[in-house]
């Protein structure tokens, strides 16, 4: 696996991997596992995914980026397994020249991570209960 | 023809299962394949008939796409990665 | 001094004083020395701040981007001194309980800092000469 | 009165200052304590006339801001940082 793991993430373990030094702008991001979710108390959660696709698709994911953002550097990982709250779930970080375009292809790489990559997640809810997230692909 | 199937998500928790592997006559879609799979399933398959999103040999496929000897077809939740 | 130091810096120092269990993006921008502009070849950075007007702008601007973002929480620090190729100059990390006011609110504080925070940089090239870098505040 | 007055960045490098003490006699405004300063300095000052920024106690004023005794006063070149 290069892209999932089922170990602890977050994105300074990409940053110290790279060295850009034409780029003065990093932008990261990580999705954390937070304590609450459509108004329900959260637990913890559990990530599956469909690996070998997945890998392709994250792969493919930071081709397209580089592509449409050609003097940006990607690098990310996703997490899969049982996470609890405050958990790295993905993390993403971009270098570029300028920061603007840090921002914009750091912001297009999860917005097209959560539409194009073949990744679920259950939420264990504090009453019991658990639900598999449905996502509308909104702001979330 | 062999067909592998992989369920992911809700939808492997609801059926129960998480991989099988069909032996079918002729060639049909992906869509037609899940819609005789869920037969069994009926509630499930017209709850997950406009959102089910199909994968073949690790690439997204449109329902009408037609499988073929030793494909390996997934039938998806929308994603919910991040 | 709170919000500026002369030792080395990087986000993830931000990090992990923090924990936001509501909180489920953190967006991260560091500004890094990097070796051009302006088609000149740059060697090496000095950074100097009118120190006690810097920490108070730096800390009105926390309270700035809190008080437009009021779900996000931010924490930042400024280098100055001399710095070299690939170090961090400034180090922004914003938590929100949802993505794109993760980015919003980064990407402001940074561009806000830019223009309001009293901190002036000079380069020295590689050719042997220096300039202080006169700041349009454009997308840089 | 006295006033303390601070340069920075460029400014504070070509006339070689980073501080000064001013004794002044009357209230005056921080542009035209710059002006009166650069006279000694009559293409720099023209540089920065339309650009320099001011600040008196640690915030930003305008030029037409009339300082006051013990006043710390700032000639700032546009700020740089991040």
């Amino acid at each position: 696996m290069k892209y999932l793991t089922k170990q602890k993430i977050c994105a300074q373990s990409l940053s110290i991997k790279q060295s850009h030094p034409n780029c003065g702008g990093l932008c990261t991001f990580e999705g954390i596992v937070r304590n609450h979710h459509n108004g329900k108390s959260v637990k913890k959660m559990e990530y599956q995914a469909y690996e070998v696709m997945a890998e392709k698709e994250l792969s493919s994911l930071i081709a397209y980026i580089q592509n449409k953002w050609p003097m940006c550097n990607v690098d990310l990982i996703h997490r899969i397994g049982n996470l609890e709250i405050g958990d790295v779930a993905v993390a993403i970080a971009v270098w570029a020249p300028h920061r603007k375009e840090a921002f914009q292809a750091c912001e297009a790489t999860i917005d097209r991570l959560k539409k194009t990559v073949p990744i679920w997640k259950k939420e264990f809810y504090t009453d019991g209960n658990n639900d598999w997230v449905i996502c509308t692909h909104q702001s979330e | 023809m062999s067909i592998k199937i992989l369920f992911f998500g809700e939808l492997s928790e609801s059926i129960k299962k998480s991989e099988i592997t069909l032996e079918i006559p002729n060639s049909l879609s992906v869509g037609s394949l899940f819609t005789n799979l869920m037969k069994d399933y009926q509630s499930l398959g017209e709850k997950w008939q406009n959102h089910i999103l199909y994968a073949v040999n690790h690439t997204q496929v449109k329902r009408d796409f037609i499988v073929t000897d030793g494909d390996e077809v997934a039938f998806m939740p929308p994603m919910s990665g991040g």
